[in-house]
């Protein structure tokens, strides 16, 4: 039987994750949804320190280390694109970039 | 003890999230977004991940909520444009869709075979020196991978971010 | 590696084309350079025909790995029913470019034209089942140039509407094929496609092999046409050059007869046998319906293109009637009335070369300025009406027969053939050719040498097989005999 | 330690090092496009070169294994889909460079970044890690990402950038959910441990195992813009700059499937049937969903990008029927997908070479009358066209019979014939093109771009293959035909076991 | 005798016809050709093709065996044999030589008739093409190739109706008769067809039908009868397949003469009495032939009376007189039917030949009424369209009277007593309508003096001859109460149904009856027409005059029944329903694809929706599939 502990570590990550989603869905903000798809990072990193400590392995450390490497990466390129955006639209709205729209519907 | 503990950071987690999503105003937003990292830097230090509870803090609360805030502070940004009315619709429409989601998630990991164990831990479990030696024996390709991606994203930044092309 | 007479057969115009697209001629040289060689390939077709064997076996294989890994192989053969056909459409080709000669036409026309004679004489040929289809459906890309870009009036969209339906229904029958490779496989544990294997497949059940009957019986029918499939046929011979609409009618949908008889007959022949009811049904209402739908058109092409419509149907009716008699006849008849549309087509392409007019209230008084061309048209027209001494009475006669073999009452109401093609085709031939009328015939210019040369050959050897048949028919005896003791298998099966 | 086993690491490194030069060149202003174009190109032709050393027979090698922790793999597979990478990366590079020379918004780092690219793709075929081709997946996104927001004063780029980074992150972390499921059910990220694993506890509780194949497969449907993960790629191939969509089109999609390829054939050969009634649908919904969208398209990037998706739905035809009985469906993806390339790369490449002097939106209608001004590149678009449509005599067709056999072989009736209805579809929008092309009189259509330089030669040796690799060869003996080439893809099956 | 020579007798008009043709072409668009060489090639062909046939005749007389040849296998499949064969038995060649003969002379009138015009090659090609297709058909030795005789000849009539193809009017009569025709040529194909099923696989030869042909059930029997039957309605112009033949003399008047009159409409004639053996076993399709053939001499015979362009007449006369000549082979009575069809021959071509003569020396004119008085200015045509007129007026001693009078004295002996009234009925009223035509175009007032036409001596000479033959022709049938010996039941044995004997004084009674009846419509003739006042306006009308408006009707219901149907199925039904049904399907896609095309709205938050609904359902799936 898995112990409750563990369980509760994985549901939190869960409960992040889906928290997560929703952010990234219902909002406008593109600041907002960028730290939406952080938050689903962490929550994966969770579960793998979780399964780390379960294991008794440090991979699974390892492996949340090297995701906050690439999330940091992406920070990069999520920050730098919003400033171009921002400075192409002026607005973090993103339901405002909709040029790329299908033409020619009914 | 530590189940009040974890019982605390988990609240201030979830709480800090639901703040991130639900605040309407950025700032604030990050500001919530900056609890859920610290409480989850607590989390990793409960998990024995001493190290990573510094890498977490250091990158999250360090480089990445602070790169955002700069940013945010920096493109004076006026929150009372956005108006998200039915964002919490919204909202509840993903959480019901995401049920199943979630519960397949949580019946994987409940029927997950026992192969480990919670509770004992090595003493050195999760330092530096344990850390690294695994790192540098075990993921040698992804850690070179990692320093290409960075690479990348440095490159990537600079061409994205550079205010004028070609004079 | 050894080339065989047929692998030349098929693809001397297809290097001459390319040669020609890629050298820096002109279109006359492309022309002159393309009528040879389509005298060459009929030459070697003659010389096919004399070498010949009266049995029914293939003939003139040729056996190559093409595809191995999937056991498709390069695999020609010659049979009775597939020479008469090759003969018919290396014979038609050179005569049609004596009449194409004249056309202001850029020299992709006569490279398409050459191509087109690769794909159909590569299907015509092709035992493997794959390469069939592969020949099947490379020979509509020159067509769909030559009608589109030569075309007249709507005719991109005639051109994808072709394209759509026939691609459609040859991909019905390319999945039947597929399957028919699968369930070779796993019943013999090799992969092919020969025919000659195909054919051995026993472990399929009934209702798989009647989907895969329909497969491909679709992709023929739409090429044929056979009744629903036939709107496409109207719009594309109306808005398609001459070179397209003589291809079209005088060859290719012949190959739709072709192909059920080489591919779906040995392959299902209980299928054949269960369904032959339906389709002679269905041709013998095509005939009559086709043929009473082209009397009241008003465009030359179109009326045509009904008259083969309901011309086909009658062919697809004689096929599906089970006997030698049936078959014997379609075989004839595809010859006949390929012969006589394609010259129609012809004659007709001269006049609205000349005129500019494919209506027929346009025309009219063309036989005073024009009498070798009347003639030929008259010719032409009595072929395609069935007179006696013409081939086209000796197979609609046989398909009479075989018709009323199968059933007396089906044969009765396919004699009604004699009486349809004539109402028509003489109303025609009094409207735009004969009488004189208010119309502006005065740029019409009679055939030249040329021309006369090919029509008049062309009319002679309608003749000759009408007053003769039996030279023409013996050859094809033994083949036909063979496809009938599949049938006859079928009835001692059931 | 053996040292020799670096040659199987050179067109990697090599790859890497290009673009780290390349990185430091695209400093210096003196060079141009051109200079740093050629620059690349010899560093992408001794990576192919490096690469081919090792073709034509079945190795599989887990080079310095121990340094490495056996992550990287290189056998017959890995060297097949570099090949297709490298050789994407090369006509990208090579048709790209009149367009990056001409669209005077790029610069230097253009090259470096495709490299870095290439690097994560190639990354991704060769190893058998999943966290590491986590890593390589986002690589190659995220050079991606800035390679189509580039022209950052460009709306359509910018958003069209951003929305992929968001719903591709979204989908990268998928493919990083679904490692830490497999991670916690197997205690390893490694593919072959994991195969372990599986067929070690077969008799086990596979919920994790399935849940966390489940998310990775999810990654894979996006990337390869599967029904109902494809709005992105309509918006972003049109966004991007015509050679990146051509290189992501095609090439990143080759990454994809050979990195989901190795992992379902290796680790979920059993458990694949549990997926194979929802792949059913959505192979057909992808397949109907891109034709609904292609047919009634006026851009003609629209229309191939929409296209791209009924590809997809074909190789997920393939993918669906991969089975335990015969190897003919998987081999057909790895072969549908070279014939993919050619046409696709062919295509969008000679979109971007036409369009590159004037930015125009290319739409069917400025390719009005197109034959009379460039015959010889109307014949080449005719060629993709057909190709893509599937007509014998291109490797296309060979393609489609391939993956239709394979279909039927597993017994998925049905979805041949859904192909079979979206082919017959495609014919229409395909061959749309190819009449708007010949049967109208020359347009107004003058800032064609003429016929000189290496861009449409590398285009023409494309339509070349095409049409050899339909045709093969019954001529000439020991001269390389289609069985070559169904051969090379087996060879690459065969090497994953 | 040399068998082979048969097919000569067909191949030398043939070839005649076709080198005639050639020239004609090089004639007109290349070099003109002296119309001598045309007379003179054209004229050969029908005189060699004669002697050929008397040669025959000669060597039959003598005792020789019918002469059959074939030259080759025409078809053969599955194992059955169609040969192309001539036979050159008595009746075929008694066939043969009155067409011949009658051939040549209208050859040589037309010679005469056609001088000068501009197709003259084409009419003698036409001409020379008839003679073979004709001779074919006589001398087919299987119905099949009869059968190509049969259409050969239908081609040529429609040829030579529409010869002045300029004019719709007569293009629209040669397709008319042809279409009539082939109406009739699907009764004999269906026939035909029947016929091979049942007894041709025995052999398809006359012989082989006939010794074969008692093993077939009487009702097919009765079935391939009708449907033969149905063949020769339309090649005779019986009902209801008559309407054909008063349109076709359009046709320049030697073809009228030739080929409407002479020759081809007996075509169905001699058909019949060539499957006499079929014939013989189903009396009952005999009967009913009878009384076709009565019906049609009635109705033909009153619709003449009624009209008034002289050709027209003639053209209903002479489907009254085959009316007469199928009451005859109908009752079995072969020999007698030909012999009409012998007789009718002579004084029919010889009567349109006449009125060909006064149609060219009157410039053209058709109609009798604008003629009149014309046997001062034409005494020669006078006289021979005297003796013809008697002739078919049933008058002895001319030929008619002999013939008709046979039949309708064998109609009397099989107790067929309605035909044998109505034939006398119609006796009298053809002894009307012809004196009136004669009466009207001869005597009376020519108010009109018009310049009258030259004829040439190629056109008398012929007239002179044929007058001739109207006159004697009767001879070689004479009764038996005035000769011991029938020279045409002789020759025509086999075909004489058994002679009937009949009391001689009951036969001179019947001869007194009919020729009482011709006389007594001579004489209403006489009263009505003789002194006819042409300066009344002559406007004849009614029902009879507008032939009871069978053409109308014919018109009504097949013409325009089937343009309607024709326009309704290409119009309504293959662009209205099955090509909408194609197009709409393909137009509904793209629709449908425009509709779906919404979701390509470009907001991120809608694709993620999308995406995570997609996850969702993989969950759910999963959720379900493992329980």
């Amino acid at each position: 039987m898995i112990e409750a502990s563990f369980i509760s570590y994985i549901s939190l990550a869960i409960l992040l994750f889906s928290i997560g989603i929703m952010g990234l869905i219902s909002r406008k903000n593109i600041f907002i949804i960028y730290m939406s798809i952080e938050l689903m990072l962490n929550a994966i990193n969770i579960i793998f320190v979780t399964l780390s400590k379960y294991f008794g392995s440090m991979d699974g450390q390892i492996i949340a280390m090297m995701v906050m490497a690439i999330a940091a990466s992406e920070a990069a390129i999520f920050l730098s694109l919003i400033v171009a955006m921002y400075r192409l639209k002026h607005s973090v709205n993103i339901d405002d970039f909709n040029t790329l729209k299908q033409k020619d519907t009914l | 003890m530590i189940d009040t503990i974890f019982l605390i950071l988990s609240l201030f987690a979830l709480a800090g999230a639901i703040g991130m999503i639900t605040l309407s105003n950025t700032m604030h937003s990050a500001l919530s977004f900056l609890v859920t990292v610290f409480a989850i830097a607590g989390l990793y230090a409960l998990l024995n991940a001493s190290f990573l509870f510094m890498v977490q803090i250091i990158i999250y609360a360090g480089a990445i909520i602070a790169l955002l805030l700069f940013i945010v502070m920096f493109l004076n940004i006026k929150e009372d444009k956005l108006k998200e009315p039915n964002r919490y619709n919204i909202m509840l429409v993903v959480a019901i869709i995401l049920a199943p989601v979630d519960y397949l998630l949580f019946q994987a990991f409940l029927k997950m075979p026992h192969i480990g164990d919670f509770s004992t831990t090595l003493d050195n479990f999760g330092d530096v020196k344990m850390l690294g030696n695994e790192l540098f024996k075990g993921w040698l390709v992804p850690f070179e991978a990692i320093s290409v991606l960075l690479l990348v994203a440095l490159i990537g930044s600079i061409v994205l971010a550079r205010k004028k092309e070609r004079e | 590696m050894d080339i065989g007479l047929l692998s030349f057969i098929i693809f001397l115009p297809l290097i001459v084309s390319f040669i020609l697209l890629v050298l820096p001629v002109g279109m006359k040289i492309t022309r002159n350079i393309a009528f040879v060689t389509t005298i060459i390939v009929f030459l070697l077709s003659l010389s096919i025909f004399f070498k010949f064997q009266l049995t029914d076996y293939m003939q003139f294989r040729e056996f190559h790995p093409w595809i191995s890994s999937y056991g498709i192989y390069y695999s020609l053969g010659v049979d009775g029913f597939s020479m008469i056909i090759l003969m018919l459409i290396t014979t038609l080709i050179p005569l049609g470019y004596l009449f194409l000669w004249k056309t202001k036409k850029s020299k992709g026309y006569w490279a398409s034209m050459l191509l087109i004679q690769t794909g159909v004489t590569g299907a015509l040929l092709s035992l493997d089942l794959v390469l069939f289809y592969f020949f099947w459906e490379s020979m509509l890309l020159p067509v769909f140039m030559i009608i589109g870009i030569y075309g007249t009036g709507n005719r991109i969209f005639s051109t994808l509407k072709i394209t759509i339906y026939t691609i459609m229904g040859s991909l019905f029958m390319l999945v039947s094929i597929l399957y028919l490779g699968v369930a070779f496989y796993n019943e013999f544990g090799v992969w092919s496609f020969q025919l000659s294997d195909l054919v051995q497949i026993t472990t399929l059940s009934n209702f798989e092999r009647t989907l895969l009957f329909f497969g491909f019986m679709i992709a023929f029918a739409i090429k044929i046409p056979l009744f629903p499939f036939h709107t496409w046929l109207m719009q594309t011979y109306s808005n398609s050059p001459t070179g397209g609409v003589f291809i079209l009618s005088a060859i290719m949908a012949k190959l739709g007869i072709y192909g059920i008889v080489r591919f779906v007959l040995p392959l299902f022949p209980h299928q054949y046998v269960e369904f032959a009811p339906y389709f002679v049904g269905l041709g013998v209402f095509g005939l009559i319906y086709f043929g009473i739908a082209a009397l009241m058109q008003q465009n030359i092409k179109r009326m045509f293109a009904y008259s083969s419509a309901s011309h086909l149907a009658f062919i697809t009716a004689g096929i599906f009637s089970l006997n030698a008699y049936g078959m014997t006849g379609a075989a004839f008849l595809i010859v006949a009335h390929a012969m006589a549309t394609g010259g129609l087509f012809l004659l007709t392409g001269t006049i609205e070369y000349d005129l500019g007019i494919r209506s027929i209230s346009g025309l009219g008084g063309i036989a005073k300025k024009a009498p070798f061309l009347t003639v030929a048209f008259a010719l032409m027209l009595l072929c395609i009406v069935g007179l006696p001494g013409t081939n086209g009475f000796v197979s609609e006669l046989l398909i009479i027969f075989g018709l009323f073999e199968y059933n007396h009452y089906v044969g009765v109401i396919s004699a009604l053939t004699v009486l349809v093609a004539a109402s028509f085709m003489f109303w025609l031939f009094q409207r735009a050719i004969l009488v004189k009328t208010d119309n502006d015939v005065s740029k019409m210019k009679d055939l030249d040498i040329k021309e006369i040369v090919g029509i008049f050959g062309l009319a002679a050897v309608i003749i000759a097989m009408g007053l003769y048949p039996h030279w023409f028919l013996y050859k094809i005896e033994p083949t036909i005999q063979h496809y009938l003791v599949d049938i006859l298998k079928v009835g001692i099966g059931s | 330690m053996r040292y020799s086993e670096i040659v199987y690491l050179l067109p990697l490194l090599t790859i890497a090092l290009g673009a780290v030069v390349l990185m430091v060149l695209s400093t210096i202003k003196k060079l141009d496009i051109k200079k740093l174009s050629w620059i690349t190109l010899a560093f992408l032709l001794i990576a192919f070169g490096l690469n081919a050393l090792n073709f034509g027979y079945i190795y599989s090698v887990l080079p310095f294994s121990h340094t490495l922790s056996s992550m990287i793999v290189t056998d017959t597979f890995a060297g097949y889909f570099s090949s297709i990478i490298i050789a994407g990366g090369i006509v990208t590079v090579l048709v790209g460079s009149h367009y990056f020379d001409k669209s005077n918004m790029l610069r230097g780092e253009v090259f470096s970044l495709l490299l870095f690219s290439l690097f994560g793709m190639m990354l991704l075929v060769e190893t058998d890690e999943l966290f590491t081709s986590f890593i390589a997946l986002e690589i190659a996104s995220i050079s991606l990402y800035v390679l189509i927001g580039f022209q950052k004063n460009s709306e359509q780029r910018v958003e069209g950038s951003f929305r992929y980074l968001i719903l591709g992150s979204v989908s990268s972390i998928m493919l990083l959910l679904g490692t830490a499921l497999l991670y916690g059910a197997t205690k390893s990220t490694n593919i072959v441990q994991i195969a372990k694993y599986i067929s070690a506890h077969s008799s086990m509780d596979m919920t994790l195992v399935i849940t966390g194949g489940t998310l990775i497969l999810i990654t894979f449907l996006f990337k390869v813009a599967a029904f109902p993960f494809q709005n992105w790629s309509m918006d972003v191939y049109e966004a991007a700059p015509l050679p990146i969509t051509a290189f992501m089109a095609s090439t990143f999609k080759v990454a994809i499937f050979g990195f989901i390829l190795r992992f379902v054939l290796i680790d979920f050969q059993e458990l694949k049937n549990i997926w194979s009634d929802i792949l059913f649908y959505i192979a057909i919904l992808t397949m109907l969903y891109g034709s609904f969208m292609a047919v009634f398209q006026k851009s003609l990037t629209r229309m191939l990008a929409s296209s791209s998706i009924v590809h997809t739905g074909y190789l997920l035809i393939a993918f669906v029927s991969i089975n335990s009985i015969g190897e003919s469906a998987a081999t057909s993806i790895i072969f549908y997908l070279i014939a993919y390339f050619l046409s696709s790369m062919g295509a969008f490449g000679m979109l971007s070479y036409i369009a590159s002097d004037d930015q125009l939106r290319v739409t069917y209608e400025d390719f009005r009358g197109f034959a009379h001004i460039r015959p010889y590149m109307a014949a080449m678009m005719s060629i993709f066209m057909l190709s893509l449509a599937g007509i014998p005599s291109t490797i296309g067709f060979i393609g489609k019979f391939y993956i239709f056999i394979g279909a039927i072989e597993a017994g998925y009736t049905t979805l041949a014939l859904v192909g079979i209805l979206a082919t017959f579809v495609s014919v229409y929008y395909y061959f749309k093109l190819i009449a708007l092309m010949y049967f109208y009189p020359s347009s107004e259509m003058t800032n064609v771009p003429s016929l000189k330089g290496i861009p449409p030669l590398i285009i023409a040796v494309m339509a070349l293959l095409i049409v050899w690799g339909g045709i093969g060869n019954t001529l000439i003996s020991y001269f390389p035909g289609i069985d070559f080439l169904i051969d090379t893809a087996k060879f690459a099956y065969q090497s994953l076991f | 005798m040399n068998s082979s020579l048969l097919a000569w007798i067909i191949l030398i008009p043939f070839i005649s016809s076709f080198v005639l043709g050639a020239l004609y072409l090089y004639s007109i668009s290349i070099k003109k050709i002296n119309d001598t060489i045309f007379t003179f090639l054209a004229i050969l062909a029908p005189i060699t093709s004669f002697l050929i046939g008397v040669a025959f005749f000669l060597s039959l007389k003598n005792g020789a065996t019918d002469y059959m040849y074939e030259p080759y296998t025409w078809l053969g499949v599955n194992g059955y044999i169609i040969s192309m064969g001539f036979l050159g038995d008595k009746l075929s060649i008694f066939m043969v030589l009155f067409v011949t003969f009658i051939g040549s002379t209208i050859h040589v009138y037309a010679a005469g008739y056609m001088k000068g015009d501009e197709g003259y090659g084409k009419f003698f090609s036409y001409f020379n093409l008839f003679m073979a297709s004709m001779l074919l058909l006589v001398l087919a030795n299987s119905p099949i190739i009869m059968f190509i005789g049969w259409e050969g000849v239908g081609l040529c009539s429609y040829l030579l109706i529409g010869f002045y193809f300029t004019e719709p009017l007569n293009v629209v009569a040669g397709n008319k008769a042809f279409i009539v025709n082939r109406v009739g040529d699907l009764g004999f194909i269906i026939g035909l067809v029947i016929m091979f099923f049942y007894v041709g696989k025995l052999g398809f030869d006359y012989y082989a039908l006939e010794d074969y042909i008692s093993l077939v059930p009487t009702s097919i029997l009765t079935i391939i009868g009708i449907a033969l039957f149905v063949g020769a309605m339309g090649k005779s112009a019986q009902i209801p397949l008559y309407v054909w033949l008063p349109d076709a003399m359009a046709g320049p008047t030697p073809v009228s003469a030739l080929i409407h009159a002479a020759t081809m409409v007996t075509a169905g004639v001699y058909m019949v009495a060539r499957f006499h053996f079929l014939y013989d076993l189903i009396p009952h399709v005999g009967e009913f032939m009878a009384y076709i053939g009565a019906f049609s001499a009635l109705f033909a015979a009153i619709i003449a009376m009624r009209q008034t362009d002289i050709k027209k007449i003639l053209a209903y006369s002479t489907i009254s007189q085959l009316g007469y000549m199928f009451i005859a082979v109908g009752l079995g009575a072969y020999s007698t039917g030909l012999f009409h069809v012998f007789t009718h021959a002579f004084f029919k071509a010889l009567l349109f030949m006449g009125a060909g003569a006064v149609i060219i020396a009157v410039g053209h004119e058709q109609n009798i009424f604008k003629m009149g008085g014309l046997r001062k200015k034409l005494p020669l045509v006078y006289s021979v369209m005297l003796i013809a007129t008697l002739a078919i007026s049933g008058i002895p001693p001319f030929s008619g009277f002999f013939s008709k009078d046979e039949i309708l004295l064998k109609a009397y002996r099989h107790h067929e007593y309605l035909i044998y009234g109505i034939g006398l009925f119609t006796a009298a009223l053809t002894a009307y309508y012809m004196f009136r035509l004669f009466f009207v175009t001869f005597h009376g007032k020519n108010y009109k003096q018009k310049e009258m036409h030259y004829l040439s001596w190629s056109m008398k000479a012929p007239l002179l001859v044929l007058a001739f033959g109207a006159t004697v022709a009767g001879f070689v049938g004479l009764p038996e109460v005035f000769s011991q010996t029938n020279l045409i039941d002789e020759w025509l044995k086999a075909y004489s149904g058994g002679a009937l004997h009949v009391e001689h004084t009951t036969e001179i009674m019947f001869m007194g009856i009919s020729v009482v009846v011709g006389l007594a419509g001579i004489v209403v003739a006489y009263v009505k027409y003789f002194k006819y006042d042409f300066n009344k306006e002559i406007q004849e009308s009614g029902i009879v005059y507008n032939k009871f408006y069978i053409d109308e009707v014919y018109h009504f219901i097949f013409v325009r029944g089937i343009q309607k149907l024709s326009r309704f199925i290409s119009v309504d039904v293959d662009d209205g329903v099955i090509d909408k049904a194609v197009m709409s399907l393909c137009g509904g896609f793209i629709n449908m694809g425009r509709r779906i095309g919404r979701m390509q709205c470009a907001n991120t938050r809608v694709y993620a929706f999308f995406m995570l609904l997609g996850i969702s359902s993989f969950s759910l799936y999963l959720i379900l599939k493992l329980g």
